[in-house]
């Protein structure tokens, strides 16, 4: 049940893009097209599950052994980075389709905050191992759903005129605030 | 008959002619050049002879006529009729929370009328797009957002959500048509994140107090006319509401979410004249009664049962004329229902489960949100795909 | 090719090249932070040192730094002045650390910081890196400052901590939340733009 | 009873009633006729006569070797004054022989057939050729070919299209209530050339009288054909639509009636191949109904092929002063006429007159995705979205929702509130992804 909830939480809730401004840069950046979006999401999310399950296990059995909690950031951020040298390895060797498919948006992924943001929380909130799989799954399945309904919208908007000025970047932030008006009907959920 | 009808074309006909006599006239190709064309058998009529128009020489024929693209007829339906119908369709309601609710009420929906159709205006002036308020989808706005609200809201945040709603939920999209979210509710849920408290401070009837069957009302102090909406009693202080009271309207809550029947006759007008998609309130309300029946049927004690879930709450005003609004509903027939069936799945969800009492905005603007990726999903099988398909089996 | 004055590194920052309005970089911590003004400020100069500091380092270094392994070197060099960074805050400003949480963190990731030490410290001289970072640094406090008066003055009716609404004002709460953050970006970037087409043409 | 019909379309105010009780009236030969030398769709006709030939009524004038094509012939006796461009009703200027009347009909036949029960197929087939017969519901495809399916197509079943679904028009109504002994001919001569056995009649059920003829025709000559009344629907005459409500078929996307094994004809074809093998009459002359408010008398008329619409005009007491748009054919397809002078063609099934203030339909408002043309459309396309990637030229998009299905009815742009020109962009659309196709196919190449 507390798993359940965790996840909730993360996905609709606590919704990485739309209350926690995680990840607004490749949500900004990759919500033009459908495909490219929803490819986006689902890699953002395996990263996240393999990241945060690796930061966890560092955190716990290296850093806090060791009184090293000083370099959590330092370390966080060169795990993920080789994370996503490994996973983009790892997939090319393994799935030819699938990294023609994500392959381009695993590099972005290095610096997308909403990676290191999860590592980050997922201490801070003390989760256990299990919850801290949870909430990435949650994340990620939050992630991947506002980046695809964006760009439903975004795909939408292009067959009408959008005001010059708020093409692009600033049509995207005032849909980003709307969606982020109808996600706060979840709050108090569970 | 068909001569009758001649008849009437004729009598009317001088009047239109005389009054465009000019123009005709200058419609008339050059006599000389018919005279050319020996083959034509009627000589040309008796008519001022015209003066110049270039284009006269393109058209050899005896007068020129519109040349366009078929087809030549066309439909009753126009966009200014289906937003002023309804607006009509609407006013039951309207003229029943002002029986309610008096002159306060009154006042509100006249500032949110006003302020969406200013702001429309401004918006046009800004852009420079042609004056749209004429077309009735600003004034229908104001109304919406007014009937969600309660009636002694503060009359500046009214304005403000009208503003909200017309230049973030539909201006900046590029106007009519071009909106993703329902404006009024955007609006709304503006007011709604602003102003909890304010937004939340709902008034009781004019003569509820006298009224016998409504519990509320006996258990505060005479001159107190403050009181929560039946969904709020039921969800923090467990007390439930009578059935009838809340199907005439004799309640606390929004202007528009009072009576039932009111909302239920402009409705039914709407989907009898298909303005409003019947799928929708259908398979909204259809999914809210059977999600709601099944909670209610496993534990009476704790679910409402499903008729206190439809009529109380703004669920018939937004079933039928927020969800069916026709921009940011799906377009396919499929589409349609797996957007009821959403909308009432989630406004089960956040009425027994959430943190508010009511869900129906949020329901609908979620699911407003999905809409392009429905209308994508669910794009019918053109006429013959079918059996390609099966062949190919 | 001739060479632009110094000067202009610094000034393209504060407008033509501004991160936030213009580059669309490190939109997260603009979002997320700009609650009130005060925590506009510390992130907009945090990021600044840091941005400045690791602008430095990185120009200084940046024909001992092997290609293959740049950007992973950036990331270590940005990530240990975050942590300095980070530390002096939590011990000196506790209020303000405690209210930007994770997001000081996350000005590692801040795409402006990485894509700055890619696009031009690792290419340029020691002063000119320089003065590029602190005017983008300049035009990212400048971003969020603005931002965040907007949302403190109509979220909570103060600026800075002060009252500065007239009594009856009553304060639009969505303001401190997250639509309102979108909304208000979205109306600065909008502005944005309408003012850069005025002034091309 | 309830009638067979299509799922979706619609059903316009059909104004039948301002001609439906009209009798086919014969227009006398007219004393010039534009004749042009392109009346069907396949390979062109080239003019066989030059400047001051004589011709005879039903004298081949213009003709192609190729397969998929008929020839034209002249439809009165007299001299060729021209050949030269003129008006077309289609709207651009093209090939016609002009002939002037000089007297009398002298006619040239067809080669007559004894008894067309007992001539071979090929002899019928080529009498149809050279009697110039064409799809005469507007389609203008060569009937010949029509009737020569490929041997591995298996055609079981033959529909005769009475429906006339277009508002207005009812000159194959009352074709029908005046000729049905023709029509059935015409229809038992093309189901022998098939080798068909099942004939199925297809009238909307607007067409009381017609019904009531053709089955009592059906009856009393002992045709084992079925008459099928049908709901009153536009487009039901569309031939997709037809054999869906008749037999319940669909034609799959990108094929032919039969490839489902069905062949359906007009009317006025069967009619046009009873004259041709029965009495070796080509094709001159074909029903043309003149209505329409704009029109002091609407009548419907015999007329030859070649015959300025002026004419029609002038026979129906002219039009009204306040007409502000002509048409050939219905007002759902049917094209503008900018110029009277234009001829009758074999695809003419009728010229529409209409008077009324048009501006409030030519004020057009944004899509409000309101989805009555989706819910108009019988291909069951996406009109809105067809239109608008028309406009984008978004040319994946267009093939992905069926761009080329789109038989341009116009029922979308007839259900659309804001106005919006849909049927125009689709073709816009259908335009830029042929294009869009060929570009790369060249690329490929």
């Amino acid at each position: 049940m507390n798993l359940i909830v965790v996840f909730i939480s993360a996905a609709l809730i606590n919704n990485f893009v739309l209350s926690q401004f995680l990840g607004i840069c490749p949500f900004v950046g990759v919500s033009k097209k459908m495909d490219s979006a929803f490819s986006m999401g689902i890699a953002v999310t395996f990263v996240m599950v393999i990241a945060a399950m690796v930061t966890w296990l560092i955190y716990y059995l290296v850093l806090v052994p060791f009184n090293l909690e000083i370099l959590e950031y330092v370390s966080f951020i060169l795990v993920i980075a080789s994370l996503v040298q490994l996973v983009e390895m790892f997939i090319r060797k393994v799935s030819k389709p699938l990294y023609d498919a994500l392959g381009i948006f695993l590099p972005l992924i290095t610096t997308n905050c909403a990676i290191l943001g999860l590592a980050l929380y997922a201490i801070l909130n003390e989760y256990n191992f299990l919850q801290t799989l949870a909430y990435a799954v949650g994340a990620g399945a939050g992630f991947t759903l506002a980046l695809v309904i964006m760009a439903g919208i975004r795909e939408e908007l292009e067959l009408v005129e959008v005001p010059r000025a708020f093409k692009g970047a600033a049509i995207t932030m005032v849909i980003a605030g709307s969606l982020a008006l109808a996600f706060m009907g979840f709050a108090g959920l569970i | 008959m068909t001569e009758k009808k001649n008849d009437i074309k004729e009598t009317q006909d001088p009047a239109k002619t005389e009054a465009s006599a000019e123009k005709q006239a200058k419609k008339e190709v050059p006599a000389e050049k018919q005279e050319k064309k020996g083959a034509s058998a009627e000589k040309p009529k008796a008519k001022p002879k015209p003066k110049k128009n270039p284009r006269a020489k393109l058209f050899k024929s005896e007068r020129m006529t519109i040349v366009a693209p078929a087809p030549h007829a066309k439909g009753k339906q126009s966009v200014p009729r289906i937003m002023y119908t309804v607006i009509i369709a609407l006013l039951p309601a309207v003229a029943a929370s002002i029986f309610f609710f008096g002159t306060r009420a009154m006042v509100t929906l006249m500032v949110a009328v006003f302020s969406a159709m200013v702001a429309e205006f401004a918006c046009n002036k800004i852009m420079k797009t042609g004056v749209t308020i004429d077309d009735g989808s600003a004034i229908l706005t104001g109304l919406l957002l007014a009937m969600t609200l309660p009636p002694t809201f503060p009359v500046a945040a009214t304005a403000l959500g009208a503003v909200i709603a017309i230049v973030f939920g539909k201006q900046v999209f590029g106007g009519l048509g071009a909106n993703i979210f329902n404006p009024a509710l955007i609006g709304r849920a503006f007011l709604q994140a602003s102003f909890p408290v304010k937004i939340t401070t709902w008034t009781l009837p004019a003569f509820a107090s006298s009224s016998a069957y409504f519990d509320i009302a006996t258990s505060k102090a005479v001159d107190t006319v403050s009181g929560a909406t039946p969904l709020g009693l039921w969800k923090f202080e467990g007390i439930g509401t009578h059935l009838k009271p809340l199907l005439f309207g004799n309640i606390g809550g929004c202007i528009g979410e009072t009576s039932a029947l009111a909302l239920l006759a402009g409705g039914i007008v709407l989907l009898i004249l298909k303005y409003a998609d019947w799928r929708i309130p259908l398979s909204y309300i259809g999914t809210v009664f059977l999600f709601s029946g099944a909670l209610w049927l496993i534990d009476p004690s704790r679910y409402p049962d499903p008729l206190f879930m439809i009529l109380s709450g703004g669920l018939i005003l937004g079933a039928f004329f927020m969800a069916t609004d026709m921009v940011t509903s799906p377009v396919t027939p499929l589409g349609t229902w797996i957007y009821g069936i959403g909308m009432g799945v989630m406004l089960v969800v956040i009425r027994l489960w959430g943190g508010l009492p009511e869900g129906v905005m949020y329901s609908i603007l979620f699911m407003n949100g999905l809409v392009p990726l429905l209308n994508r999903w669910t794009r019918p099988k053109y006429f013959g795909e079918i059996q390609e398909e099966s062949k190919k089996k | 090719m001739k060479e632009k004055p110094a000067i202009q590194e610094f000034i393209k920052g504060l407008w033509d090249e501004n991160p936030v309005l213009v580059q669309l970089l490190g939109l997260c911590p603009t979002l997320a932070v700009t609650v009130s003004a005060e925590n506009g400020l510390a992130m907009g100069v945090a990021a600044t040192f840091v941005l400045v500091c690791s602008s430095f380092l990185v120009s200084l270094l940046r024909n001992v730094i092997p290609n293959q392994v740049r950007i992973a070197s950036y990331i270590v060099i940005i990530a240990t002045f975050v942590t300095i960074a980070d530390r002096f805050l939590a011990a000196y400003t506790p209020e303000i650390s405690k209210s930007l949480g994770p997001f000081i963190p996350l000005i590692i990731v801040n795409c402006m910081i990485l894509g700055r030490q890619e696009a031009f410290a690792s290419k340029n001289k020691l002063g000119r890196s320089l003065l590029d970072a602190l005017g983008m640094g300049a035009g990212f406090t400048l971003a969020l400052l603005v931002l965040s008066s907007v949302r403190e003055v109509l979220g909570s009716g103060t600026w800075f901590g002060m009252d500065i609404m007239w009594a009856s004002f009553s304060t639009w709460k969505v303001m401190s939340l997250p639509p309102g953050a979108f909304l208000t970006l979205g109306c600065m970037i909008a502005a944005a733009n309408w003012i850069n087409r005025r002034r091309q043409t | 009873m309830k009638l067979s019909t299509f799922k979706k379309g619609l059903h316009p105010e059909d104004y039948k009633y301002l001609s439906q009780d009209q009798a086919i009236e014969t227009l006398p030969p007219p004393d010039d006729v534009y004749i042009p030398v392109q009346q069907h769709i396949g390979t062109p006709c080239e003019p066989l006569v030059k400047k001051g030939d004589r011709v005879k009524t039903g004298q081949i004038i213009a003709d192609s070797s190729a397969y998929v094509s008929a020839p034209v012939h002249a439809t009165i006796s007299g001299t060729v004054k021209d050949i030269s461009k003129y008006y077309h009703p289609l709207g651009m200027r093209e090939t016609m022989i002009h002939i002037q009347r000089d007297g009398e009909e002298e006619w040239e036949y067809l080669e007559p057939i004894d008894d067309w029960k007992w001539t071979p197929k090929e002899k019928l087939l080529k009498t149809i050729r050279d009697a110039g017969i064409v799809g005469l519901g507007g389609a203008t495809f060569p009937t010949h070919v029509k009737l020569a399916p490929p041997d591995d197509r298996a055609i079981d079943s033959f529909i005769l299209n009475g429906v006339e679904c277009e508002p207005y028009l009812t000159a194959d109504d009352r074709l029908m209530v005046e000729e049905a002994d023709k029509i059935l001919l015409g229809m038992s001569i093309m189901m022998h050339i098939l080798d068909v056995q099942k004939g199925y009649i297809g009238i909307e059920n607007n067409k009381p009288g017609a019904i009531a003829r053709m089955q009592k025709r059906v009856v009393e000559l002992g045709y084992p054909f079925k008459m099928v009344p049908l709901k009153v629907k536009y487009p039901q005459g569309a031939e997709k639509m037809l054999i869906y409500s008749v037999l319940r078929r669909k034609v799959p996307c990108g094929k032919l009636p039969m490839d489902v094994g069905v062949v359906v004809n007009n009317v006025a074809t069967a009619y046009a191949v009873a004259e041709a093998v029965t009495e070796a009459k080509p094709l001159i002359q074909r029903v043309i109904t003149v209505t329409g408010d704009g029109v002091k008398q609407p009548k419907n008329l015999m007329a030859r092929i070649g015959t300025p619409f002026k004419e029609l005009f002038n026979v129906c007491g002219n039009v009204k002063d306040n007409v502000n748009r002509i048409f050939m054919g219905g007002p759902m397809m049917g094209m503008t006429q900018y110029h009277l002078e234009s001829p009758v063609v074999k695809g003419s099934s009728g010229i529409v007159a209409v008077t009324g203030d048009l501006v409030e339909e030519l004020t057009t408002f944004p899509c409000i995705r309101c989805g009555a043309c989706v819910l108009a459309c019988p291909m069951n396309l996406l009109p809105l979205r067809l239109s608008k990637f028309g406009q984008e030229n978004m040319a994946g998009e267009l093939e992905d929702y069926g761009v080329s299905n789109c038989i341009e009815c116009g029922c979308c742009a007839f259900a659309c509130p804001a106005n919006i020109p849909l049927v125009q962009w689709i073709r816009v659309g259908k335009l830029r992804l042929r294009e869009h196709q060929a570009k790369t196919a060249k690329e490929k190449a």
